[in-house]
């Protein structure tokens, strides 16, 4: 295969899902069964083109990195810049070629197992179809070769989880959630392209390759290390929300109200890697301070979430925590430094995951069939507390699912084993790197905490005896499209697909295939360097494989005896420390939190703004019309019943008259007539008073007692008030009138003089 | 002498054409007492030929009567304006509910209306304060008896009343700032005046007194604020045409008279800058700020006053005040330019404010109310009139593309360029408050339902036709405004100056 | 480009007033033809559009340079041969497109055609609505291709007395508030307006072609030019106080329509009020003319203003985008929601502006351009609904995915690309407004960033609880969206996908002539710093 | 007050100012105050005559041409028409009304 034909067949995966998706929007009502078929083979090809695309890249190209690009958008000659073109484009290294096989294969599956489980659906068809879109866009996250295409996928990949969480949107809670991890995910998004907009601010391309290499050239974002820092911890903002770290993780449980087999393709093996596929292709320009905070974030989360699992009593909300938990070891595992066990380990949870999820889809399934043939619509389908006894009657899911449990728990032989111990390794070797011995710690623990609650789950689901005697006859071991992917990801999950040795990942292709990238920080920025880096991996290697097999053995332990054995009273256990069942039960109480804070707390200020806005903004220049017309009643009543007397008419011509002969008299011939100047003044100051007082009682006494209420509607008032005001003045009687021309013609004198 | 008097006769005939139809007028009225039409039509044709005789004089500039009178284009101008607005007055008069009703007054009605017209003539060229006094007073003196002309209603009668007692006050006031004038300077002549107040040896204090009392006499005319006080009560009371009439023709031959009073009479003949127009009046007496004051005054009292108005006549009236306040403007930037947009604005406003005066005495026939609410759905009633409705008060708030707009743009350049930025700004938003009373009439013409038995209103193709002799210039104007800013620029020469 | 003699621009900008005298012709009761006139009319001037989109230049510059203008027409219109202190005084009918107004004709050429198909259930005075909408149409077209500022007022104040109309006549219960309170609103913004632009045509003189005397003009390429600014008049020199003054009259004028806060609040009431297709037009096209208007005007002319007040202007634009989320997510009407997320993208395009370089300018009139296909649907969209049901309260449906499916599956697309889904074109143009800008204002960009949350989340809780959930039983019946409303619907559709996927398609019209726009601003802001 | 007595002793232009502008102020003063029509109409006449004193004043104490005289004498005859003109729209006010008190005429108004 040429390079060429590696790009192209990429081009065709990338574009065959999208393919899928728009025959079955438009045309599922058409075809035969809504498309089911079709869509799940075009997912096969996809599956046989990306393996041929991993196989080709890997013997042929095993180094390279293959990119195409196009002219996307062209600004021509910008000022201050020169010519700028973005140029967009895909490109297949290593990372890529491996994630697209791991995509293609848990989406083609899981196309496969939901044809079994959403059979008699509403909208089969348009299921499909969400299927086909979230399969194209997030393929197109793992072949981009830019920041722009990579935050456009990232963000259709929001989209069709918000589709699909709320394929069943007759409920509120579905809709809920699907609303929920659309927001959260964009808020976490805000983030990412804030730091994309950072690097482009500087480097005026968003491709990858351009912006490490002009950082590697000494070009920092906006002139600074700091800056650079911060854009890498924005980027990982990204994932934060992708990936479901904390403190965003909370819309990943919630998702679980979508169908079973999107819970296994979305939100346990592809999707939420997303996230972590993100720090893996950034990871050159992530800084030391900024791989610190990835690797706190990833620790917290896991430890978090595998708190929680403990604590959920429903099958799919434990598995989503555990996913949430396994997620944040990615995280931790990429930010101390150990890039290919991170990024090893998204692979194998991949497998795993997804076959938890359809394992207990398959559980699920059975046990709402069970519930509907006898009538019973209160019973939880998804309860583990409904459950028990299930292996007799389901064995392939339970051999399957108990094989996933043993990888995910860490246990030897199988993938996780391999994974799990490297990213342990890695912080062992991080802490002696950098002194911070809480990772490690919080590594561990997690380890066997995720042991404990994944055989609590198994022995409370398929140990045991069932919960209602006489529903456990009518459960069933579901239908081979359901049952065929079990048996698949359980084969996946075996140590051999990925190395020789079942004690060594790095002796495998894999790890020969993904190699830590070279960091292009500048150097005092930057993380300890790969080779230091394996060293320290080198002596913690034993180390951290005991202590994990011994954490994991123990978590079974307990498990066992809690739950099998009854050794141990969990109910009792969870009575004397209450307050921490009830946090753990409660979700360390994250939801409430943030509907109190984030969400009524916009709601209150969005009130206000309205409020706001209806009121001052819109009354400042609203209202003048009713305002004005109520004072008109209250004016009006008071210039009729002041009916002017004629003294004081008197009072008023006099002083007009006089002041208009005085002012004749004085300027003309001032000497002369001094002698009338005093009495005069008299007259013109008492005059002067009576129309001012004349004035008021008109109109003013009216706007005295709006005044109170008036602020808020002040201008429009104003306005209103003098046209009132004049129009008062406007009494039909002559004589006012010319009180006034005299007025105005006093006012004048006095104004120019 | 003879041969000047005789010399100024040739050059006096638009008004000697007026004053033979007056007496023809008359005459016939006691002659054909059972054909009064023939009155209309000698009326009709005096005032015609009057301006062709006004057009005859386009290009004069002198001064006849030994400078009583003066005959130049900025007379002819006025003249023209006042001449048409008298045309399409005595074409309404044929229309009109209050004169057609009052059959044996007809020929009382015409030939007062040709000695307001000539009142108007005269005023527009009178050049010495004896001469405006006079024709100021004829203008009057006709006005109130035409106002009171329904003299068997009690409005009509009323407004009369207020009007003469109102306007002789003014003109008093007028008279007495005149005689101080006289008393300062010695002439009567405004040439005179100029000559004597550039000497500079004049009391300032008393020459202000005078000025604003001969200003209190222009307000009254031009219906200024403070002095407009009489407008809204006569023109609600007038009969529609004789109100349409002083709304527009009044008001011109006051401005034409307060322009040249103040602008010959206070020139300083040494600071005239030719190329730009800009000149300048003498020194320590600055009249046109308190024309500003009082431009200011009286468009926004009039717009904001016009708001509450609920008869349609009233409303116009307060409109027609605002605009004389607009109008003031550019009388107070003291240039050729402002001048010039005072001119143009007069061309625009006699065809828009006549167009909406002759709707109302159409539907105040019809309907027999001016009221605002008796226009609900009118537009429905007569798409044909509602729509003349809108342009007309488009036109009056100023909006493209009618010849509204053109007089608004005209009086903001010629603020703009004399740097009266406060003043325009002031214009301007005063002409957003008239918005909303004009509107006011077309909301209640077209967003309200007719009443429910009303049926739809048909006019005569006379009828029409006159409406449409208003309507087109209003739109054409606006679209294509180059002759009459042609006309105006070469109307604002007066004689003796420059 | 020229049909019979007469330019294209003249023909697509008076096809409408041609349509409306056949329109007014039209004996009285004959709906059909009064109907499908305007129809053809509009859809005549849509194909004059797509010919003139076809044979743009997109390498010419336009802006400031009569040679960049494509599609020129310039005639006398107006010329008094002046007396001497008059000067000569010429108004031409002068029209061109460049880069930056041809989306915009674009734009108005096919709301238009979309808008006479919304008004079909129109019955209430159906002629005097679809002569009101013809021209209205007219008046919006020539505001975007004059390039004479006289010409360009006209048009702009045209559009004021149908508009008024249209929604004081065919609008919803408080239609009079609504309809004087845009008038008034808009006026007091033009009166400003128009003291600027006598202002500018007092200090801006070019040679006469033949006699070489200088004369006054509207022409706005002119005005462009700081060398064709008189000496010692009133906007000559740079950055005068009367020309920072000019430029607030300018901007307040322009902020008015765009509207920028505290000027909106027209806005909610007017969209709320018009029948649905005067409310497309309206939040489609008339909300361009204030951002338009700025770059056409305020930009070039005042460059260096323009430039002193990038900061106070991304910070109003901030306060667009939140304060317009905030308000939209708390409101019942559905109607009223669109009309404040109006605001709100709005904001965008000033954001874009306000960066002064071009990636924030393309970003700012792409938006516009979105804007306009993408609210429009809204509209659109609300109308839909509100004809079936005759209310616009968003609890009072819920479940309509189920009973309306494909109604749902258009307002899918139009409301995740008014929250800016990649893919969508509303995305791109707001994604490089934001690049744009954060170039310029670090921290304002990123505080406005805040407003992407804001936009989904009030349209997913709109969605929410207008078409998830389960079915309400009162809206069972209601019928699926019909062939002409989906007809209005659809092309918006296409081209908000295709310029998502593709908008060099747009973008290739104007970076010649925004590039051209950020250097007159550069270059005069340069001399402003100049000693 | 021998300042006083001395100055009243010399008439001069100062003199007719000071009566005509006394006059001027009953003038209006009547026209302000009266409430009947006609006595209203009478200040006018005063005010028309104070005017008439000024320019018979200034034209014999200042500028020693006619011009005042003349217009005085113009002033005359216009206020006699006006009068005439006052009056008869008073007659025909009393007939409608049957009263000339002006403060009653107040239909016309805002």
């Amino acid at each position: 295969m040429t390079q060429d034909t590696i790009l192209l067949l990429a081009v065709v995966v990338l574009l065959l899902p999208l393919l899928s998706f728009t025959l079955l929007i438009f045309f599922s009502k058409r075809i035969p069964r809504q498309g089911d078929w079709l869509a799940t083979s075009i997912l096969f090809v996809t599956l046989f083109l990306s393996i041929a695309i991993l196989w080709g890249k890997l013997l042929a190209y095993h180094s390279d990195v293959l990119q195409t690009t196009f002219t996307w958008v062209d600004f021509g000659h910008v000022p201050g810049i020169g010519p700028l073109k973005l140029d967009l484009g895909i490109m297949v290294d290593n990372l890529a070629a491996v994630m697209l096989v791991a995509v293609a294969i848990v989406s083609a599956l899981v196309h496969l197992f939901s044809i079994g489980y959403m059979r008699g659906d509403v909208r089969y068809g348009r299921y499909f179809a969400y299927l086909g879109i979230f399969s194209f866009s997030m393929l197109g996250i793992v072949l981009t070769n830019n920041f722009w295409l990579m935050y456009v996928f990232w963000e259709l990949v929001g989209l069709s989880s918000y589709l699909l969480i709320g394929h069943w949107f007759e409920k509120k809670s579905a809709s809920d959630a699907a609303k929920k991890a659309f927001i959260v995910n964009r808020i976490g998004d805000i983030g990412m392209f804030t730091g994309i907009m950072i690097l482009f601010a500087t480097f005026q391309t968003f491709s990858f390759d351009a912006i490490f290499g002009a950082i590697q050239g000494g070009t920092l974002p906006m002139g600074s290390e700091t800056w650079l820092t911060t854009a890498g911890i924005l980027i990982f903002c990204g994932a934060i929300g992708k990936s479901a770290q904390f403190p965003l993780h909370v819309w990943l449980p919630d998702a679980m109200e979508g169908p079973t087999p999107v819970s296994a393709l979305i939100h346990a093996a592809t999707m939420v890697a997303a996230g972590v596929y993100l720090i893996a292709r950034t990871f050159a320009m992530m800084t030391a301070e900024a791989l610190m905070v990835i690797t706190y974030v990833g620790a917290i989360t896991a430890f978090i979430s595998a708190t929680i699992a403990i604590a959920q009593n429903d099958i799919k909300k434990v598995l989503a925590y555990s996913t949430v938990s396994q997620l944040g070891y990615m995280v931790m595992g990429l930010g101390v430094g150990a890039f290919t066990a991170g990024f090893f380990h998204l692979t194998t949870h991949a497998m795993f995951k997804a076959g938890l999820f359809l394992g207990s889809g398959s559980v699920i399934h059975a046990m709402h069939h069970a519930l509907e043939r006898h009538g019973d619509h209160h019973t939880d389908p998804q309860d583990i507390r409904n459950m028990g006894g299930l292996r007799k009657k389901m064995p392939v899911t339970f051999w399957t699912f108990l094989m996933y449990t043993l990888a995910i728990s860490g246990i030897p032989l199988t993938s996780g084993f391999l994974s799990k111990d490297e990213i342990l390794a890695g912080s062992l070797a991080f802490h002696e790197l950098t002194g911070h011995s809480l990772i490690p710690i919080i590594g561990f623990f997690v380890a066997g905490l995720t042991a404990f609650y994944m055989f609590r789950l198994v022995i409370l689901v398929f140990l045991g005896d069932h919960k209602e005697s006489s529903r456990s006859e009518s459960i069933h071991e579901s239908p081979a499209t359901m049952t065929i992917p079990l048996v698949l990801f359980a084969i996946l999950s075996f140590f051999a697909f990925f190395s020789p040795n079942p004690f060594g990942a790095a002796d495998g292709w894999f790890f020969e295939a993904i190699q830590r990238p070279v960091s292009v920080v500048p150097a005092g920025v930057a993380a300890a360097g790969a080779e230091m880096f394996e060293e320290a991996l080198h002596h913690s290697h034993t180390t951290a494989m005991i202590l994990s097999l011994t954490m994991a053995g123990i978590g079974i332990l307990l498990a066992f005896a809690t739950y099998y054995w009854k050794k141990i009273n969990a109910d009792a256990i969870a009575g004397n420390v209450k307050p921490l069942h009830t946090f753990l039960v409660n979700k360390w109480y994250f939801d409430e939190l943030y509907d109190v804070t984030a969400v009524k707390g916009t709601l209150v200020v969005t009130k206000v703004f309205r409020w706001f806005d209806n009121t001052i903004i819109d009354g400042l220049v609203n209202g003048a019309a009713s305002w004005t017309r109520a004072i008109t009643l209250g004016t009006r009543k008071n210039w009729e019943e002041g009916n002017l007397s004629a003294v004081f008419y008197m009072g008023v011509a006099g002083v007009v008259s006089s002041y208009v002969a005085w002012l004749t008299g004085s300027s003309l011939w001032s000497a002369e007539t001094g002698v009338l100047q005093g009495a005069w003044y008299v007259v013109v100051g008492l005059g002067m008073g009576g129309l001012t007082f004349f004035l008021f009682y008109a109109g003013v006494g009216g706007f005295d007692n709006r005044i109170v209420d008036g602020v808020v509607n002040l201008v429009a008032y104003l306005a209103g008030f003098f046209g009132l005001l004049t129009r008062r003045i406007q009494t039909g009687k002559v004589q006012t009138y010319i009180a006034f021309v005299l007025l105005g013609v006093m006012i004048f004198f006095l104004w120019f003089q | 002498m003879v041969d000047q008097i005789l010399e100024s006769l040739s050059k006096f005939l638009p008004e000697t054409t007026l004053v033979v139809a007056f007496c023809l007028a008359l005459i016939a009225d006691l002659v054909f007492r059972k054909n009064r039409g023939i009155v209309t039509a000698l009326s009709l044709l005096g005032v015609v030929v009057s301006l062709l005789f006004a057009f005859q004089q386009a290009g004069m500039s002198l001064s006849v009567f030994s400078g009583m009178m003066a005959v130049d284009p900025f007379s002819v101008f006025f003249k023209i304006v006042i001449g048409v607005s008298a045309v399409f007055i005595i074409l309404f008069s044929l229309y009109s509910h209050d004169v057609q009703t009052t059959e044996r007054r007809k020929g009382e009605y015409f030939s007062l209306l040709l000695a307001l017209t000539l009142g108007m003539y005269l005023m527009a060229g009178a050049a010495n304060l004896l001469m405006m006094v006079l024709a100021l007073e004829l203008t009057s003196l006709t006005s109130y008896i035409l106002a009171g002309y329904t003299k068997e209603a009690g409005d009509s009668s009323e407004a009369s009343l207020k009007y003469i007692i109102y306007g002789a006050l003014s003109s008093g006031l007028m008279l007495y700032g005149i005689s101080i004038i006289y008393g300062l300077t010695g002439a009567t002549n405004i040439y005179g005046i100029n000559e004597a107040l550039s000497t500079g040896e004049v009391n300032e204090i008393t020459l202000l007194i005078a000025s604003v009392l001969i200003i209190a006499g222009f307000g009254y005319k031009i219906s200024a604020v403070p002095f407009h006080f009489w407008t809204p009560d006569v023109y609600e009371g007038a009969p529609v045409t004789i109100t349409a009439f002083l709304s527009v023709a009044s008001k011109a031959a006051g401005f034409a008279m307060m322009i040249r009073f103040f602008k010959v009479s206070f020139l300083d003949s040494n600071v005239v800058d030719l190329p730009s127009g800009m000149w300048s009046s003498l020194q320590g007496f600055e009249w046109n700020s308190i024309l500003a004051v009082l431009s200011v005054l009286t468009m926004t009292l009039g717009n904001l006053v016009a708001v509450w108005q609920n008869n349609l006549k009233r409303l116009l009236a307060y409109s027609s005040i605002a605009h004389a306040g607009y109008m003031l403007m550019g009388v107070v930037v003291l240039s050729d330019k402002g001048l010039a947009a005072v001119l143009i604005y007069f061309v625009v406003y006699l065809f828009m404010n006549l167009g909406a005066f002759y709707i109302v005495m159409l539907v105040a026939n019809k309907t027999g109310s001016e009221d605002i609410d008796s226009y609900k759905g009118l537009g429905y009633r007569s798409p044909l009139l509602g729509v003349a409705m809108v342009i007309f008060f488009i036109s009056l708030t100023g909006l493209p593309p009618t010849a509204g707009f053109i007089g608004k743009l005209y009086l903001f350049v010629a603020l703009l360029d004399a740097k009266w930025i406060w003043l325009a700004v002031v214009g301007a938003l005063n002409s957003v408050i008239s918005l909303y009373y004009y509107v006011r009439v077309l909301r209640n013409m077209f967003l309200r339902d007719p009443e429910k038995d009303s049926g739809s209103i048909r006019f005569s193709v006379p009828q029409v036709a006159i409406l449409l002799l208003l309507l087109v210039p209003t739109l054409l104007f606006g679209l294509y405004f180059a002759p009459i800013v042609d006309w105006a620029n070469a109307s604002v020469i007066m004689f003796g100056v420059r | 480009m020229e049909f019979l003699g007469i330019g294209v621009l003249t023909w697509i900008t008076f096809v409408p007033i041609i349509g409306m005298a056949a329109v007014l012709m039209v004996p009285k009761g004959n709906d059909a033809a009064i109907k499908w006139i305007p129809a053809v009319a509009t859809f005549l001037q849509l194909v004059l559009a797509a010919m003139i989109y076809l044979n743009f230049n997109k390498g010419m510059t336009g802006i400031n340079s009569l040679e960049g203008m494509q599609f020129v027409e310039k005639a006398r219109w107006i010329d008094v041969e002046g007396v001497s202190w008059f000067g000569r005084i010429q108004i031409e009918y002068f029209m061109g497109v460049d880069g930056l107004s041809v989306t915009m004709v674009l734009l108005t050429a096919l709301i238009s055609f979309i808008a006479v198909f919304a008004s079909w259930n129109i019955d209430k005075a159906l002629k005097g609505y679809m002569a009101m909408l013809l021209l209205l149409d007219t008046g919006m077209m020539g505001v975007f291709v004059a390039l004479d500022f006289f010409l360009f007022y006209v048009f702009w104040e045209v559009m004021l007395l149908p508009m008024y109309f249209l929604i004081g006549i065919w609008g919803g219960p408080r239609r009079e508030y609504a309809a004087i309170k845009f008038f008034l609103y808009t006026l007091l913004g033009s009166v400003l307006i128009l003291l600027a632009m006598i202002a500018l045509y007092f200090s801006v003189t070019i040679p006469d072609a033949v006699t070489g005397e200088r004369i006054h003009t509207f022409n706005m390429l002119a005005m462009m030019d700081p060398a064709n600014y008189e000496p010692g008049s009133l906007l000559a020199g740079v950055g005068t106080y009367w020309r920072y003054l000019a430029y607030i009259a300018l901007f307040i004028g322009f902020a008015i329509k765009v509207p920028i806060f505290p000027f909106h609040t027209w806005l909610p009431d007017a969209h709320v009020e018009a029948p649905t297709a005067i409310s497309v037009i309206l939040a489609g096209v008339l909300l361009k003319m204030g951002t338009y208007g700025l770059l056409r005007v305020s930009y070039p002319m005042f460059p260096e203003i323009a430039q002193a007040y990038a900061v106070p202007l991304a910070v109003v634009a901030f306060i667009n985008i939140v304060y317009g989320a905030l308000c939209a997510m708390a409101q019942q009407d559905f109607k009223k929601l669109i009309a404040y997320s109006s605001i709100s993208h709005m904001g965008v395009v000033l954001l874009g502006m306000s960066a002064m370089n071009s990636q924030g300018m393309v970003g700012a009139v792409f938006q516009m351009f979105n804007h306009g296909t993408i609210t429009a649907m809204l509209f659109l969209i609300v109308g839909v609904i509100y004809d079936r049901s005759h209310t616009r309260d968003l609890d009072a449906f819920g479940g309509l995915a189920v009973t309306m499916p494909k109604y749902t599956g258009v307002m899918t697309v139009a409301f995740f690309a008014a929250l800016g889904l990649p893919g969508l074109s509303g995305f791109i143009s707001e994604a490089f407004s934001f690049l744009g800008a954060f170039q310029t204002h670090r921290y304002i960009t990123i505080a406005s960033t805040l407003g992407i949350v804001l936009t989904a989340a009030y349209m997913l809780w709109t969605l929410q609880r207008v078409f998830l959930g389960s079915p309400n039983e009162k809206w069972a019946g209601l019928p699926d969206i019909n062939g002409r409303e989906l007809f209005t619907l659809v092309p918006l559709a296409v081209i908000v996908l295709v310029l998502g996927v593709y908008p060099s398609l747009a973008i290739d019209l104007m970076t010649a002539s925004l590039n051209n726009l950020v250097d007159i601003v550069a270059g005069g802001s340069a001399l402003a710093m100049a000693p | 007050m021998l300042d006083f007595i001395q100055w009243l002793q010399n008439p001069g232009l100062g003199h007719f100012l000071l009566i005509s502008a006394v006059l001027f102020s009953f003038g209006i003063f009547a026209i302000v105050t009266r409430r009947n029509a006609i006595m209203v109409l009478m200040g006018v006449e005063l005010i028309l005559n104070a005017a008439n004193i000024n320019f018979i004043a200034f034209s014999r104490y200042s500028s020693g041409s006619f011009d005042g005289q003349v217009i005085a004498i113009f002033v005359i005859i216009l206020a006699a028409a006006e009068a005439a003109i006052a009056l008869a729209i008073v007659l025909n006010i009393y007939q409608n009304f049957n009263t000339v008190n002006v403060d009653e005429f107040n239909q016309l108004r805002d």
